[in-house]
């Protein structure tokens, strides 16, 4: 059991699937609870896996090497470290709570779950794949599911937004595929192993190739240089980063809510999570030259593009999404800070972004489902109506706000700490977000929830019991993470200095 | 003036030329397969050119052969397929028949 | 091993077999009512064949008939992709109405005959063999394209192919004859020795392997060799397009790749091919696919038939299949091997679900696909799904490690250009492939459309060949061991 | 210093409110509704007055050391610990932070008590509760905390809870507007508060000291010193920075705009907030980390100059209010000011003294004002008041007492807290004359705009409607009582803190350990006495021309309000056009720059990528035209040319088999010429 755990915490959810395909499709209800039986051994597991992880640790745990295709050494190997274990029990809890913000579909219940299911399989995947033909198998394996479940459970205008989706994903994901054969074949012997290729990291060429235009910025563009590129393209649309990041409002606003909580609490952090665990380890001159312009200055760009978009939506979704790229930007921020701060807030922000951009869009599912629209302006003094919704809300939206005492914070401070050391003017411009965060989020506030009642919403029900138990788990997270932080920051703290240590001798 | 190999394989350019020609610029399906015989006989000039003019072997007579009588074969389907098109659109103008389109 | 007519008989019973088979129908046909026997026992005929040709996989190789033939691993995949082509395509014929509209004895014996034809092309090793086996399938699919009786379309179709193919192994013919001119030999070996040893010139080299390129160029459909394939796939009755699409190709590349690799490059030690100094084949031939692939992948953007469309995408194929020959190493051959076997299945398993889908509708063009995931029963639409973005080359799907293959020996040899235009090609492709899919699943039926009944036979063969997508998506270790093994030519 | 004394009762000064907001937060609904309004009285009250205890408490045993020793640390947990970064949740007592806690949870449960009365036929009784708790809670933990970023989070918490209780009454978006405003702003100077910790942490972090502890950033402050960032010396950076916080918290120029729109809250929550603690919260940072400002002479005459010109500004404004609240607001901005005045000139007990006096005066003003507004049925314009005098006695004689201490008149805690100020500001090095006679100016100023508060509202004749005369009434006792101890206070917290002429200065003693010794040394106490008595002369003055013009009534407004055309009446009036400017200027401009990226999203990214899938169907468009047009063109060109040939002209149909040959013709030849060309 112990030693396989990993592996079944992949694949129940594969298992659940061919559950769900094999019931009739006239019973949604044994379907709707079917799924859930099958999400709930992931979540136990994971529970597990926080108190059995050794956070004095850096290096992987619970990790499972099968040779699958010897001739190609490609390998199932998985396993988890300090940064994919908090991804891993993300995914494992948004994938349980998702269940239950899906209980509203009534159409095609049957797809629905299976391809849900098989959705949580490829997230799970992703983060604990170790081998890097298995980690893209997993990349894709997630695009299909979430293609459909946009595509025929969404919005009005949800095949524009299924096909955007998929189409910058793909374009993506093709660029990342030719640098991980690059990889691949730069290897000796040819392996697709990461820890390997991670011990090589050091060697891949550098040496300029001279034929680009760029040399003005002072770069040396080598090979290892054009491989990073390559996959943190593929990683830039994920994220979303400007200006990669216009198939997410679509998305989000077109996706139904279950499904707008998986993509931003956890698909946007592959982005993240990928340059951490690809990028960083096994092109280290390349993160080290190149983390300044792509990582730093378009992060901070992300924080303040993001939420000047935030402020002009009229959508209530769209401007969570677009809160979703400026908060994705500290990561990418704390990341290229290189400090123990940075990096450790990059990666607890991470978290927290999950968990708090998962209970923001179950907000806005809520009355959304109530309202049948999402027009801020549309609604007004809900908080008379609703209070214990309210309530809840402006926890999510406080946090989202990064207000102290809260996991948002946290995450925020230590990333523009970490940052400050290296690039103190990126940090006073990313700081700026923070007014400007505070100025949308609360004009939101302001017009949905204050102020005289729409009449048309008198009589709106209070948020109900289900909905409050998908909205409840995460609350308490935010709360203890933003009041004991170490609960998070201790599992990655060993593997992050292991990480950081690769990257800083190659620092200039 | 000796007839060379040379000649041989001149004559058998310009009757693939004349072959080329008459299929690109015929109209009538009958006349484009013969356009299309033009062509094989030439390959079977050079054919028969080259294994009499090399040392040996009759291997270039008997390809002539079996070009020829693939040549009867093809002409065979091709006129039935003519045939069929009459039928269905009363002409053999090759430029008529524009069913298919993109 | 090089062996007489009569030796040579005990090695050659598949194609023995299938000629009884053929031989077997015609008799029957006469005299059997039941039609649907017919088929069933040209699969017999063809099972047979394919027992006898995975036996002979273990044999011994060499030449047969005084080297007109060989026999070696290389030829006998070959066999084994036309078998397999045939069985599924008889098979998928059975549900397919349009079929069983034909004279169904002449219809299996036409297509047993084409397979046969493709037996030939694998195994060819001389100039005069090449050319009869390729005649021998052109005009069996001559006849079949046009098959369907007083329709338009097919009549049409047939007639452009014939022209078409008509000239284009005239033009090959006479290219040989240029060959024969150089070396006085139609034997591969005879020529390779001759060319290598002496002085060939080059720009006659060069114009007599472009106007054999055509001839075998048309069957793979590359460009520019390919414009005849969306007319004629559009024509034919599409279980044949669905074999024309994969057998047809499949052999046009075993006789290309035996023609130019073992015929008139050598192979280093090191597995990378050379060929004769002087005549530019990798470079045209990286234009010739990134060419291929684009125009492929462009034309099918627009297109409302879905046979047209796959023809298109078919060409967009043929572009990528060629990759795996421009980096002239035995990666890319062996890539192409593997591609070749799966996009048989996709593409079969593609064509199937227009089968039913035209059955049930009568529709080819893509309003006839509006909401088929919730008319009747969704495996169609399921499969169709499957089958569409494995075309497109996504994880975990088979197709998806075809490609991967195909880039993986691209990118060894450094081609980065190539790799690029090809990935960005998969980029577009999955605009029109989605487009289906959207359809099928995204938009919701109309009362007019009819809802998709599937039979059991179909069902059974669609669950197989989407099943077959999947695994071999996910494992493919036995596939690849199979495709290497069958990268031997037999030369000596 | 060296060795607190570890203690672990501490916690329960933040924790108790904390419980008690909780407590209210999460079950007052139902227990108002259930048990009754009293039980929720009791639970917000409760532990205010226990942590007021605790606090008491603690302030003994300070008392009872050793001045060198007075100081007292509660650690709970670990808290934020990632690579030099250490912070724990620890809160500590010394001689300063035991001053504010005692004004905190005192006055703060005052005005617990008071509320109780104020607000209780309020439907949301528990969520004011719940929030005033909070928000005691946020401050205690911003006075206690042992760190710079724990006291971050009371920093931003008491933030939340003030946006929260200024939008108290939700239903109209005045008051909302007002509650976004005060978070906005606040946000802007939490920006340069977090920026100067940064800056501090990691300019002692390269120095080996890595440490956002307070104790810890005093002993190495001096480590700062030559450390140069962008050109600026660090300290003076990090200061202005952590000033720009103060700005933001204490209402100061330039972010001060967001106070009077506070007053939207209930009067409680002013008094509370908006006047006694949040508001001070600035002047303390920089009281606790004087050691860092004091490296910076740049930042403190900036410190000192905002404060002049604010309370000069604020001052002016006040002149013109005729809210009630309005202008004891910008009193307590023109009074904040005198606290940055001080703090400018280094003279940081100076400061803090004024913050304790202020509080139990300014608080004392608000309720009085709140009672007057509850008497008058939520009327808050003076114009329409009048004569209360005698219809709320306590109400009047408490407010008199108040507006006495502020005007600075001799004998009450104003007046010496006001004085040691101006006194600071014109003796101490950093200070001049011309910031004390700004000082002087203003004192003037305040007391005549409190006195004219005064006659409008208690004096003459009542100007209100019948329907609010006839239920005119004096506060209940929760909220008379206390009035009364806060009046009390407002006489005699001035005497802890004698000036050195008149006595010992207690309060610059108890002080001493944390901020450092004054500097009585060469100043002459004539000088002293005479410039105290300019001051109680310009307050005369200010008192006398108050009591003319609405008292009396013998002179107009009118005169001074027409003074240079009405300029600086319509400044005063409409408050120098600084929230015009910046709702113009910042909030019109963030919208523009959102528009502006919106668009760029819809037109330029997504056009690019709607561009980029439109040109490659539009390529595909071109090749099926290249198919239809340019091939068929030339078959037919070929086709005219072989009929014209033979003598017949003809327009011929196009013919697509043709066409394709022509291609592949074209093509074998263009590969032969190139290879002729290139290769051979």
């Amino acid at each position: 059991m112990t030693e396989h755990v990993l592996t079944y915490m992949t694949f129940f959810p594969l298992a659940g699937m061919i559950a769900v395909l094999l019931l009739p499709s006239s019973k949604p209800n044994l379907i709707r609870w079917t799924s859930v039986v099958f999400t709930i051994p992931p979540l136990l597991l994971g529970i597990w896996l926080y108190r059995a992880f050794d956070p004095n640790n850096p290096g992987l745990q619970f990790t499972e090497q099968v040779p699958w295709i010897p001739t190609y050494n490609i390998q199932y190997f998985i396993g988890v470290d300090g940064i994919s274990i908090s991804m891993v029990l993300l995914t494992a809890l948004l994938s349980f709570i998702c269940i239950f913000a899906s209980w509203g579909i009534e159409k095609g219940v049957k797809g629905y779950f299976a391809l849900f299911l098989l959705l949580d399989t490829g997230m799970m995947g992703v983060f604990v794949a170790l081998d890097f033909f298995l980690f893209y198998i997993f990349w894709e394996l997630m695009l299909l599911p979430m293609y459909f479940l946009i595509g025929i459970w969404g919005g009005p205008r949800r095949e524009y937004a299924a096909i955007k989706f998929f189409l910058y994903t793909l374009f993506g994901s093709v660029l990342m595929l030719l640098a991980i054969l690059a990889l691949y074949f730069t290897s000796d012997p040819h392996t697709f192993d990461m820890t390997v290729l991670i011990k090589q990291g050091a060697s891949y060429s550098t040496t300029p190739l001279g034929i680009w235009p760029f040399d003005s910025l002072h770069l040396r563009w080598g090979f290892q240089h054009i491989v990073w590129l390559a996959l943190f393209v593929g990683f830039a649309i994920k994220i979303p980063a400007f200006p990669f990041h216009t198939w997410l409002p679509d998305a989000h606003v077109e996706a139904p809510t279950a499904i707008s909580v998986i993509l931003a609490g956890i698909l946007l952090k592959m982005g993240t999570y990928g340059i951490l665990r690809i990028n960083y380890p096994m092109l280290p001159q390349a993160t080290a030259d190149l983390a300044y312009v792509f990582l730093g200055a378009l992060g901070t760009w992300n924080i303040i593009y993001g939420a000047l978009c935030a402020m002009a939506q009229k959508d209530f979704k769209k401007l969570v999404a677009y809160s979703s790229v400026s908060h994705m930007g500290y990561v990418m921020l704390g990341m290229a800070s290189f400090t123990p701060q940075g990096i450790n807030g990059a990666l607890l922000q991470m978290f927290n972004h999950g968990t708090i951009t998962g209970m923001l869009f179950l907000m806005v599912g809520v009355i959304y489902d109530r309202a049948h629209h999402r027009d801020i302006e549309g609604f007004g003094g809900l908080a008379a109506v609703m209070p214990v919704y309210t309530g809840i809300s402006a926890l999510a939206i406080f946090a989202s706000m990064g207000l102290p005492g809260l996991s948002g914070f946290i995450s925020e401070v230590l990333v523009l700490l970490g940052t400050w050391q290296k690039y103190p003017v990126l940090t006073v411009f990313a700081a700026t977000g923070v007014i400007l965060t505070a100025g949308y989020l609360l004009w939101t506030v302001q017009r949905v929830y204050l102020g005289m009642t729409n009449e048309k919403y008198k009589l709106m029900p209070e948020i109900n019991t289900r909905e409050l138990f998908t909205m409840i788990p995460l609350g308490i997270i935010v709360i203890i993470v933003g009041v004991y932080p170490t609960v998070v920051l201790d599992l990655l703290r060993a593997s992050l200095t292991q990480l950081n240590q690769v990257i800083i001798p190659h620092l200039g | 003036m000796e007839i060379t190999l040379t000649h041989f394989l001149v004559l058998g350019a310009i009757i693939f030329c004349l072959g080329m020609y008459t299929v690109l610029s015929r109209r009538n399906a009958i006349s484009v397969l013969m356009g299309v015989e033009l062509i094989l006989n030439s390959a079977n000039i050079n054919y028969v050119a080259f294994a009499h003019y090399s040392s040996g072997g009759v291997d270039g007579q008997i390809y002539a052969i079996f070009v020829i009588m693939l040549a009867a074969a093809e002409a065979a389907v091709g006129l039935a397929i003519v045939l069929a098109i009459f039928q269905i659109f009363h002409t053999i103008d090759v430029g008529a028949t524009e069913t298919l389109k993109n | 091993m090089d062996l007489d007519n009569l030796a040579s008989l005990e090695y050659f019973y598949p194609e023995i077999i299938l000629a009884g088979a053929i031989l077997l129908v015609i008799v029957l046909d006469l005299v059997i009512k039941n039609k649907r026997v017919i088929g069933a026992l040209s699969i017999l005929g063809c099972l047979a064949s394919l027992g006898a040709t995975l036996q002979l996989y273990s044999g011994p190789s060499g030449f047969l008939f005084h080297r007109m033939m060989v026999l070696d691993h290389f030829s006998l995949f070959f066999k084994i992709v036309a078998l397999a082509a045939t069985i599924l395509v008889l098979w998928m014929s059975f549900s397919s109405r349009e079929v069983a509209s034909l004279h169904q004895g002449e219809y299996a014996t036409i297509l047993l005959s084409s397979a046969l034809g493709m037996f030939f092309m694998a195994s060819a090793t001389n100039l005069l063999m090449a050319y009869l086996s390729l005649e021998m399938v052109s005009i069996t699919s001559y006849i079949l394209t046009g098959f369907l009786p007083r329709n338009r379309r097919s009549s049409e179709a047939a007639l452009k192919y014939l022209i078409y193919g008509g000239v284009a192994s005239g033009a090959m013919i006479y290219g040989m004859s240029w060959i024969f001119g150089m070396t006085g030999s139609l034997d591969y070996s005879q020529i390779h020795a001759a060319l290598f040893q002496g002085q060939p010139n080059q720009l006659a080299l060069f114009i007599a392997f472009v106007l054999i390129l055509a001839g075998f160029g048309y069957k793979i459909v590359f460009v520019p060799f390919h414009m005849w394939s969306p007319d004629v796939y559009q024509g034919a009755p599409t279980p044949f397009t669905a074999f024309l699409s994969v057998a047809s190709n499949a052999a046009g590349v075993a006789i290309l790749l035996r023609f130019f690799f073992p015929g008139v490059s050598q192979l280093g030690p090191d597995g990378s091919w050379r060929f004769l100094s002087g005549v530019e084949w990798p470079q045209f031939l990286l234009i010739v696919s990134m060419v291929t692939m684009t125009l492929g992948n462009l034309s099918a953007l627009g297109q409302q038939n879905l046979k047209r469309m796959l023809a298109y995408s078919g060409i967009a194929h043929a572009g990528y299949i060629l990759m795996g020959l421009v980096v002239l190493n035995t990666e890319g051959l062996q890539a192409m091997l593997f591609y070749i076997v799966v996009y048989l299945i996709m593409n079969l398993g593609a064509f199937l679900v227009v089968v039913l889908v035209a059955n049930a509708t009568g529709k080819e063009e893509i309003d006839g696909y509006r909401g088929l995931a919730w008319r009747g029963s969704a495996v169609p639409a399921i499969a169709m799904a499957i089958f569409l973005f494995s075309l497109t080359g996504l994880p975990p799907l088979a197709g998806f490690v075809g490609k991967f293959f195909l880039f993986a020996a691209v990118i060894k040899q450094q081609f980065y250009l190539l790799a690029l235009v090809a990935v960005a090609n998969s980029v577009i492709s999955l605009y029109y492939y989605a487009r289906v899919v959207k359809v099928m699943f995204l938009d919701f039926p109309e009362a007019s459309d009819g809802r998709v009944e599937l039979n059991p036979g179909a069902a059974t063969l669609l669950g197989l060949l989407s099943v077959m997508t999947l695994v071999f998506g996910i494992y493919w270790g036995p596939l690849v061991a199979f495709t290497s093994q069958s990268l031997q030519f037999f030369t000596k | 210093m060296e060795h607190p004394i570890q203690t672990d009762y501490l916690r329960w000064i933040v924790l108790l409110p904390l419980i008690g907001a909780a407590l209210n937060g999460l079950l007052g609904a139902q227990l108002q509704k259930r048990v009754g309004k009293w039980l929720i009285s009791i639970i917000a009250c409760a532990p205010v007055v226990i942590a007021f205890g605790i606090s008491a408490a603690a302030f003994l045993k300070l008392k009872a050391l050793e001045p060198e020793e007075r100081f007292l640390i509660d650690h709970v947990y670990p808290w934020l610990h990632v690579g030099s970064l250490s912070v724990d949740v620890s809160f500590w007592v010394d001689p300063l932070s035991a001053v504010m806690i005692l004004v905190v949870t005192g006055i703060g449960g005052l005005i617990h008590i008071y509320s109780t009365g104020y607000m209780h036929d309020d439907r949301s009784y528990w969520r004011f509760f719940a929030f005033l708790n909070l928000f005691t809670f946020s401050m205690l933990l911003l006075v206690l905390a042992d760190s710079m970023l724990l006291m971050f989070i009371g920093w931003e918490g008491v933030g939340l809870c003030s946006y929260a209780l200024i939008g108290f009454w939700y239903h109209d978006h005045v008051n909302t507007r007002a509650g976004n405003k005060a978070f906005i702003v606040n946000r802007v100077g939490d920006f340069g508060f977090i920026l100067g910790i940064f800056l501090i942490f990691w300019t002692l972090d390269a120095q080996g000291h890595a440490t956002l502890a307070f104790r810890e950033i005093t002993k190495n402050a001096a480590l700062l010193q030559g450390q140069m960032l962008w050109g600026v010396p660090v300290a003076t950076l990090a200061t202005l920075f952590l000033f720009l916080g103060a700005t933001g918290k204490s209402a100061q120029i330039p972010l001060y705009v967001w106070l009077p729109d506070a007053m939207q809250g209930p009067t409680p929550v002013s008094a509370l907030i908006h006047a006694a603690t949040m508001v001070t919260a600035g002047v303390y940072m920089i009281a606790r980390l004087n050691a860092v400002f004091s490296l910076a002479p740049e930042t403190l005459h900036v410190v000192a100059a905002i404060g002049a010109a604010t309370a000069l500004g604020a001052a002016t404004i006040a002149l013109t209010q005729n809210d009630i609240k309005r202008v004891l607001a910008y009193s307590t901005i023109s009074q904040l000011g005198y606290m940055f005045l001080a703090a400018g000139v280094a003279a940081y007990a100076a400061g803090v003294f004024h913050l304790m006096t202020h509080a139990f005066f300014k608080a004392c003003l608000f309720l009085g004002s709140g009672s007057v507004i509850h008497a008058m049925g939520g009327e808050q314009d003076m114009r329409k008041m009048g004569g209360l005098k005698k219809y709320m006695p306590w109400t009047f004689w408490t407010f008199t007492i108040s507006v006495l201490a502020i005007a600075g008149v001799p004998g009450l805690a104003g007046f010496f807290s006001k004085d040691e100020i101006l006194w600071q500001a014109f003796s101490s090095e950093h200070g001049s004359p011309w910031l004390w006679l700004v000082g002087v100016v203003c004192a003037g100023l305040t007391a005549f705009y409190m006195f004219r508060q005064l006659f409008m509202t208690f004096f003459g004749e009542c100007r209100a409607d019948h329907h609010t005369k006839e239920h005119l009434h004096e506060s209940p006792k929760v909220m008379t009582l206390p009035l009364a101890v806060l009046a009390v206070g407002a006489i005699a917290a001035g005497y802890i803190g004698l000036p050195a002429v008149f006595g010992p200065n207690f309060f610059g003693h108890w002080l001493e350990p944390v901020l450092g010794g004054g500097h009585e040394e060469h100043a002459s106490a004539a000088l002293e006495l005479g410039l105290m008595l300019v001051s109680i002369g310009v307050a005369a003055l200010g008192i006398l021309l108050a009591y003319l013009m609405y008292y009396k009534k013998t002179l107009s407004p009118d005169v001074f309000a027409s003074l240079a055309g009405g300029v600086f009446y319509r400044l005063f009036d409409r408050k120098y056009y600084v929230d015009e400017l910046y709702q113009k200027v910042f909030v019109g401009g963030a919208l523009k720059l959102a528009a502006i990226g919106v668009w760029i999203d819809t037109n330029i990214i997504d056009g690019m990528v709607n561009g980029t899938a439109r040109l490659t169907v539009f390529v595909s468009w071109l090749n099926g035209l290249f198919d239809n047009y340019v091939i068929d063109g030339m078959v037919n060109a070929v086709a005219d040319l072989t009929y014209w040939s033979g003598g017949k002209f003809r327009k011929v149909q196009t013919g697509s088999i043709n066409g394709y040959l022509y291609v592949i013709l074209g093509a074998v030849v263009v590969a032969i010429i190139i290879k002729l060309r290139y290769a051979g």
